[in-house]
């Protein structure tokens, strides 16, 4: 009932319907890559690389003469996949801190507190590099670094958020009930911060993707033959003269996939209780 | 002529009209005041006599001031105190810094240091204050220092919005008697905004009374008051005077619940390497409550009535003492309170929107106690859940709801269903009528009173309400920091309180 | 000239609206742009090939040096004469020479550096070249005589490379931060992470720089790389990075694209001591599954020699050996089911950084799919490829430019990580070694050349392009790499 | 105050200590033996074990960590492996750089950030206000090494009116090292504006909902008296917060338009340092990025306390 008339008025949001059609288009084209693309990407065709817009080949050849379109859905569903295990790693080890943090408060809290103040200090990059270092480039490590670094900020939300919860009577009046802690955690505090999560987990997803092309850029994400946004746009910068829109097309993608979560998450934000929301600024 | 005259003022955001055609006029020095329950429109009709009303509102109507109007309007004519003063104050000025802007934007050219000492001289603080950032001042100094600034400007007209609503009792008869010393020796004029009768009788000659942003009836404070025409005042004037209730089937049992000498302390934060400093919340405390009795607990914020509800609930532990509750013991340092106790054990919270999780429906809050007996079946389960439903006159198909369908006076009756479900021995009421509207107030203390009378539950009833403790309890309790400074029978201590603090709560009361 | 003095006046005309200072060039300064910052600038004390490209025949000199088709040529050694039993080597040296700081040249330093680089602790990267010297004497201070324990064919050849440089004692130590030697340019400051500042030296008694400063700059991006060039910011580039970029160079009359090549043999590594590697049957299916012309064309633009062989075929000894396994899928699969693998296998492929690697590695990983090998494409870093292929051998197939000059004979090492092992050949490495005769031992590298494309050891892709990237108005820049280094002694503004 | 900045420095250096610990540690058990790769592929085994002795790498982990912390209290870092220079030197050169873009772009994006998410909020749901934010929004998604490239692009390839990238020290010529600067700032620092310019606009129109603006208005100031006076500074704290949290991204930045912009900063030198296999350089430019991270999050927690009186008293700002 409350999620769906959060949603209703969420659609009311114009910035929100943006979002979330740029959202969708985006999240099908991956599904869809999974099992179809026009052509398969590791075909290579040199003599018909750098094709223009065609009938047969939507957005072009690269350089190897690959299909474009195909790229740019494979593109966007590693992109996607690195940025929502990132979210993932973040949210399953951050919210159950964040979580524990506020129900047990002491020495617990404040360790945990000091741990998301350290892990703060490692930029995504900089994980990313010690990570490398150790065990060579690949899309998994950057979506590891990413991952370590949304620790914090899904710990710092949850833990905000649940703090203001459990001051709340409804929650002494589950300890009065006998719940544990745990219990409470889990029945009453999570799904009241769950609105809070999602919102930041949409923006930890654009944020995710844009990391990844960061990452890639410099050579400690999505390795060739894989291929990612990120990693698209790095290799098609190089014949950016020549061949301008080999690095348009990836780099407009990775612009607009950013902005429609973006929107969606503003959206969401805006349409949730404003008191709630001001936990997550940014 | 009058100061200010308000003719059929309507309010409304989008096609919700908020306030409907209300009029009011304000003589100079008069004071008026404006009494209804939250969501009146009271507040907005303030607003619009200040210029302050939010852009996106659509008024319709006139107002008249008989002031110049345009930037000097607020501040140097019409001055204005609002309802928070944890919030109302820039918490990153100094308070006298804050007083000064006032000056500087009315009266260029006076001794900005000499006028904000003397200002704050006026609402009684002393000159230090000014010194000071608003975290560093008590609720009660921060409306003080409110009232300065709006005093800077030296203005005709005053509004009051719910000024004392968030403070306690003595301190709001405190500011109650400040702001009609400074409108008397201003001769300046008063809109005194409140849902509380008794503060606008203390301080008004004449009274409006809102229902729905709805005018219902006007006239001089003494008249209204005396014979009031309108249902909706006579019911505000009865909720006012609480009925008196005592036990007529049953007669008060044993003790049931016993506390020896039970302490705690809270310590302060500060760097790990400093002295630690403490704050004594509660020491040596003793009381005996018995079964189907109704035990008061009044004091002054900041007692420890509250810190003392909560470890007799089971919610917090004590540092020293005992605790003895029917049979079992519990409450020490690292105590658990037994699953056994906790059964015969409920408790009822002030405010009705905070104490149903707002995502689950009634059914899955109202079993929740049912945590505590794993025993019972589901059929069992089920009828104890219908059965403390009936008693609170409400019925099964509210289940299926969300907190969010019920109005205020149903989620307390709600509250009190959930409290019933475990058919407790004592239930700690902690303030469980003081955030409702006075209106229905009288209902909810009235099914207290027939849960006692027919199922000889024991209260502890935690109020800062003088009135309500003596129509309700048996024996009252006086506490004042942290220790219980007098107790007995309530008319006895009400009548002849020995205490000093019991002394000045029985003054701060307003009555009506 | 023209299109210099516009973007001087240009930059000028920038630099007076806004204020600041220009930061085009003079005529007589070059600045040059290179991928990879040296560690160091000790070119006898590391193997990196960028402490040579800066420092090699600019700023340290050698007994002989290389010139840039490969011949040994006379350097801090006028002359010399050679035994007839080919061990006994005596050099006559320049006279009048002093280092950079000052201090004179003469046989001392020549015995410091021999010394300091055959002894235990050595940290000389190639102390192969000094391995077969079995005593180093001053007869004068203008004479030495080098013994080796057997006639050495490119004896000369190595002591002219950056290896085996003439320091002197007074400041050898201080080389990697400080390099003193007696070449045509002095060094002046080096910026970590951005670049080395040469100067003309004065003093220099050879032909003299037409440089007055030299400036190396460090741009690992290609981006980057092309962005500089194309803002001015650098004079060229002796290897540009991105091979892609080149066609806006080539069609830009701003700059001019010198292609030449060099001693990089860019192969398919192939573990040949792995099943089903072991198997020649297999390596000729690989062999005729390659095409080279396409690899050439999608990972280097173009740039590029396709080679049969594992030799540079700039040199005079190179057999054209391209014919050896024709392109024939076909005959790939019956070579494949003859060996017992009719429905292909799988593989990995070892792909360390380099753009040639990992592109390349795409496009022969879709080649070889065509006879049903499928590779699973893993890529390394230098570090990792060291570890696991070269030390450990631990691979199947990987693909690297082995970049040192006439390197034939590794071949003829068992435990080199192709692990190939073949008595015939390493009799025939054997023999070359300590042959001298220019005929016998070109007869011997045409030999083991053919060997090697017979039993296709490894897959023979192409000769790495070297190709630089220069403003149209510089001349004389070395087109190939003989050897590892920018020599610009003779590199001028042409005004 | 000064309790607050003691509590606070306790905390800062446990957690450097950590950082360093596991800086040290993770990076210990990398593959591949730094000895034998700046000998290359060809050098002979007692060439890498006479270099391994010279490096100390044959001592053990736990010395090495000792000797490495006691060295960063003395400000030693000790000698790079490759380089042969010591490490703290290395390092001063690289920070010419990446501090002056880091702390620019900082800045320029405070200056850019702040007055627009200030016009923004006073101009709430007006058209200046819609254009602010979907620039803002472009700003934030569009990836910063494409940014830097674009610039590049435009203002030193097609118009050379900047270099294109490269780095002259600031001893040699101050004006061309700023100059080289240049871009590099912009590209870093407007992504970050757009951030702030949000950041501000939201924290100043929740601000503007406040009682207190409210009282001020009562006061007689206008609203946009009220907002400078009043609005904008509690505003800024939440702002704080966030600027606090972006420097880590900032950092982040500075590596990899250090490379676009082929500067010699930190990051390049760890990039370099990690291919030339020289952990002892990788360590300590690391353990200095993290420590200015840290460095500014506790900045950033002591112009809290500076701003908000509460804190200076309280001891501690409240997590979250």
């Amino acid at each position: 009932m409350a999620e769906q008339s959060t949603f209703a008025r969420a659609l009311s949001h114009p910035s929100f319907r943006v979002g979330l059609l740029g959202s969708f288009i985006f999240i099908l084209l991956a599904l869809i890559s999974v099992v179809w693309t026009p052509y398969a990407t590791d075909i290579v065709d040199i003599p018909n690389r750098f094709g223009s817009f065609s009938a047969s080949n939507w957005l072009g050849t690269d350089y190897l003469g690959r299909d474009q379109f195909s790229l740019l859905m494979v593109g966007i569903a590693s992109s996607l996949k690195v940025a929502l295990l990132a979210v993932a790693i973040g949210a399953l080890v951050g919210v159950p801190l964040g979580l524990m943090a506020a129900a047990q408060r002491g020495w617990l809290e404040a360790i945990i507190l000091r741990f998301n103040d350290f892990i703060f200090a490692f930029p995504a990059i900089i994980s990313a590099i010690i990570i490398t270092t150790l065990f060579g480039p690949s899309a998994i490590n950057a979506m590891v670094a990413i991952g370590i670094f949304n620790i914090p900020v899904f710990a710092r939300v949850a833990r905000g958020g649940a703090l203001s919860l459990w001051t709340l009577e409804y929650v002494d009046a589950a300890k009065l009930s006998g719940l544990t802690s745990a219990q409470i955690s889990l029945r009453h505090i999570l799904p009241n911060v769950a609105s809070l999560l999602i919102v930041q987990a949409t923006i930890q997803l654009s944020l995710g993707v844009l990391a990844e092309a960061g990452l890639s850029y410099i050579g400690l994400g999505t390795q060739p033959p894989d291929t990612s946004l990120g990693l698209m746009l790095k290799e098609a910068q190089s014949f950016f003269f020549g061949f301008p829109m080999q690095a348009i097309i990836p780099g407009l993608a990775i612009v607009l996939f950013v902005i429609s979560f973006n929107l969606l998450g503003d959206g969401l934000r805006d349409t949730l209780d404003p008191k709630l929301t001001r936990v997550s600024t940014l | 002529m009058s100061l200010v005259e308000v003719k059929d003022l309507s309010i409304s955001f989008g096609d919700h009209a908020v306030v409907h055609a209300i009029s009011l006029s304000i003589d100079p020095g008069q004071r008026v005041g404006v009494v209804g329950e939250s969501g009146s429109g009271k507040s907005l009709t303030a607003l619009s006599i200040i210029d302050l009303l939010p852009e996106s509102d659509k008024t319709k109507g006139d107002i008249v001031r008989n002031v110049p109007t345009g930037e000097s309007l607020r501040g140097k004519h019409i001055g204005m105190v609002f309802q928070e003063p944890m919030t109302a104050l820039n918490p990153l000025m100094k308070v006298g810094d804050q007083i000064r802007e006032a000056l500087e934007l009315h009266l260029p050219g006076i001794d900005f240091v000499a006028r904000v000492a003397e200002l704050i001289e006026e609402v009684e603080l002393p000159p230090s204050v000014a010194n000071r950032y608003p975290h560093e001042l008590s609720g009660g100094q921060r409306q003080r220092i409110g009232l300065a600034i709006a005093l800077a400007g030296e203005p005709e007209l005053l509004i009051a919005d719910e000024p004392t609503s968030a403070l306690d009792m003595i301190t709001q008869a405190q500011i109650i008697a400040l702001i009609k010393r400074v409108c008397k020796a201003h001769n300046m004029a008063l809109l005194f905004i409140s849902h509380d009768l008794g503060a606008v009788a203390a301080l008004c000659d004449f009274v409006h009374v809102l229902e729905r942003g709805k005018q219902v009836e006007s006239g001089t404070t003494s008249s209204v008051l005396k014979s009031p025409q309108q249902a909706y005042t006579k019911r505000l004037i009865a909720a006012a005077k609480p009925t008196r209730r005592r036990l007529t089937t049953r007669t008060i049992g044993p003790p049931l619940l016993e506390l020896d000498g039970i302490s705690k302390r809270f310590k302060l934060p500060g760097p790990i390497w400093a002295k630690k400093s403490y704050v004594q919340a509660l020491s040596d405390i003793s009381l005996t409550i018995r079964e189907a009795e109704c035990v008061g607990l009044v004091g002054p914020s900041g007692c420890g009535k509250t810190t003392l509800s909560r470890i007799i609930a089971g919610l917090q532990t004590a540092q020293r003492g005992t605790i003895q509750f029917d049979g079992h013991a519990y409450g020490r340092k690292l105590g658990e309170m037994p699953r056994a106790a906790r059964r015969e054990l409920s408790m009822v919270f002030q405010d009705p929107f905070g104490s149903f999780d707002p995502r689950l429906n009634m059914a899955q809050s109202l079993y929740e106690p049912l945590n505590l007996m794993p025993e019972l079946d589901h059929a069992e389960r089920r009828e104890r859940v219908h059965m403390a439903l009936e008693r609170v006159g409400l019925t099964p198909e509210m289940l299926k709801r969300h907190p969010h369908a019920f109005s205020g006076g149903q989620r307390q009756r709600l509250a009190i269903a959930r409290a019933l479900v475990l058919r407790p021995k004592l239930v700690v009421l902690d303030e469980p009528v003081s955030a409702l509207d006075v209106s229905i107030r009288g209902d909810v203390l009235e099914l207290l009173a027939d849960l006692r009378e027919n199922f000889g539950i024991a209260y502890l009833f935690v109020s800062h309400d003088l009135d309500v403790v003596r129509a309700v309890a048996d024996r009252v309790l006086v506490m004042d920091k942290g220790k219980i400074v007098e107790q007995g029978d309530v008319d006895t201590v009400f009548d002849a309180p020995q205490a000093e603090i019991t002394q000045r709560l029985l003054d701060a009361r307003l009555g009506v | 000239m023209q299109i210099i003095e516009k973007t001087v006046k240009k930059s000028l005309a920038f630099a007076a609206v806004l204020g600041l200072s220009t930061f085009s060039a003079f005529a007589s300064d070059i600045r040059v742009g290179m991928v990879l910052e040296p560690p160091h600038l000790d070119p006898t004390a590391g193997a990196a090939a960028a402490i040579d490209e800066v420092v090699y025949a600019n700023v340290f000199e050698g007994l002989t040096r290389i010139d840039q088709n490969g011949a040994v040529q006379p350097s801090l050694a006028t002359s010399w004469t050679i035994s007839n039993d080919g061990t006994t080597y005596t050099f006559n040296l320049k006279q009048g020479v002093s280092f950079h700081d000052g201090t004179s040249f003469d046989a001392d330093d020549v015995l410091f550096t021999f010394e300091r680089a055959r002894a235990e602790d050595s940290t000389n990267a190639q102390k192969g070249i000094f391995a077969p010297i079995t005593s180093v004497t001053a007869i004068d201070p203008a004479t030495v005589e080098i013994k080796i324990a057997q006639p050495q064919g490119d004896f000369l050849f190595n002591i002219g490379r950056g290896d085996a440089v003439i320091v002197a004692p007074e400041s050898a130590e201080k080389n990697q931060s400080n390099p003193v030697g007696t070449g045509p340019f002095k060094f002046v400051r080096w910026d970590q992470g951005s670049r080395v500042i040469l100067e003309k030296n004065a003093d220099y008694t050879g032909t003299p720089a037409h440089m007055n400063k030299a400036t190396f700059v460090f741009i690992s991006d290609p981006n980057a790389a092309q962005n500089a060039m194309l803002a001015g910011d650098v004079d060229g580039f002796a290897n540009f990075p991105a091979p892609e970029s080149l066609a806006i160079f080539e069609a830009d009359p701003r700059y001019q694209v010198v292609r030449g090549s060099t001693e990089g043999e860019t192969i398919l590594s192939t573990n040949n001591a792995k099943a089903p590697f072991d198997d020649v049957r297999v390596r000729k299916a690989i062999a005729h599954a390659l095409d080279r012309q396409a690899i050439i064309d999608g990972a280097m633009f173009g740039y590029g020699t396709p080679i049969g062989t594992h030799f540079a075929p700039h040199h005079p000894y190179y057999e054209d050996l391209l014919g050896t396994h024709p392109r024939d899928i076909e005959g790939a699969k019956a070579l494949l089911a003859e060996a017992g693998y009719p429905e292909g296998f799988k593989a990995t492929f070892k792909l360390p950084p380099p753009t040639y690697a990992r592109r390349g590695g795409q496009i022969i990983a879709a080649q070889l799919r065509e006879i049903g090998i499928e590779l699973e494409l893993i890529n390394v870093e230098w570090g990792q490829w060291l570890e696991d292929v070269f030390k450990t051998k631990n691979y199947d197939l990987s693909i690297v430019s082995h970049v040192e000059p006439f390197d034939i004979g590794i071949y003829a090492n068992p435990g080199y990580y192709f692990q190939y092992d073949n008595v015939v050949f390493q009799a025939i490495i054997e023999k070359l070694n300590v042959t001298a005769d220019e005929a016998k031992r070109e007869q011997l590298a045409r030999a083991a050349q053919r060997i090697l494309a017979e039993d296709a050891v490894n897959g023979y892709l192409f000769q790495l392009a070297k190709t630089g990237v220069w403003n149209a108005n510089l001349e004389g820049m070395w087109p190939n790499s003989p050897v590892e280094g920018n020599d610009l002694t003779a590199v001028r503004w042409t005004n | 105050m000064i309790g607050f900045a003691a509590k606070r420095i306790f905390g800062v250096a446990v957690t450097l200590l950590v950082a360093a610990a596991i800086i040290f540690f993770l990076l210990d058990i990398l593959p591949g033996d730094p000895a034998r790769f700046m000998l290359g592929i060809n050098a002979t085994d007692d060439a890498v074990a006479a270099l391994r002795t010279e490096l100390g790498l044959d001592q053990s982990a736990f010395n090495r960590f000792f000797i490495w912390l006691f060295g960063l209290f003395q400000g030693d870092l000790g000698i790079s492996f490759s380089q042969r220079m010591p490490v703290t030197q290395l390092m001063a050169e690289r920070l010419q750089v990446s501090l002056p873009l880091a702390l620019g772009a900082l800045t320029l994006s405070t200056l850019i950030g702040l007055p627009i998410g200030i016009i923004a909020a006073q101009n709430r749901g007006k058209l200046g206000d819609t254009l602010a934010m979907i620039l803002a929004q472009v700003g934030i998604a569009i990836p910063n090494f494409w940014f830097a490239m674009l610039l590049v692009l435009a203002f030193a390839v097609t118009w050379r009116i900047f270099p294109p990238g490269g780095f002259v020290p600031w001893s040699d010529d101050p004006l061309l090292a700023a100059r080289s600067l240049v871009l590099p700032i912009i590209a870093l620092a407007l992504p970050q504006a757009a951030i702030l310019a949000r950041v501000m606009r939201t924290s100043l129109v929740d601000v503007m909902q406040a009682d207190f603006i409210r009282t001020a208005r009562a006061k007689g100031l206008t609203q946009s008296q009220a907002i400078w006076r009043h609005g904008v500074r509690n505003a800024l704290l939440p702002v704080l917060t966030i600027m606090g949290l972006q420097f880590a991204f900032l950092i982040a930045g500075t590596i990899i338009v250090e490379n676009v912009f082929y500067l010699p900063g930190l990051g390049r030198l760890i990039f370099s340092a990690i291919s030339a296999r020289d952990l002892i350089v990788v360590r300590s430019a690391i353990l200095v990025l993290v420590a200015m991270v840290i460095l500014v999050m506790f900045i950033v927690d002591l112009a809290y306390a500076f701003v908000d009186p509460r804190i200076r008293a309280g001891g501690g700002r409240s997590d979250g």
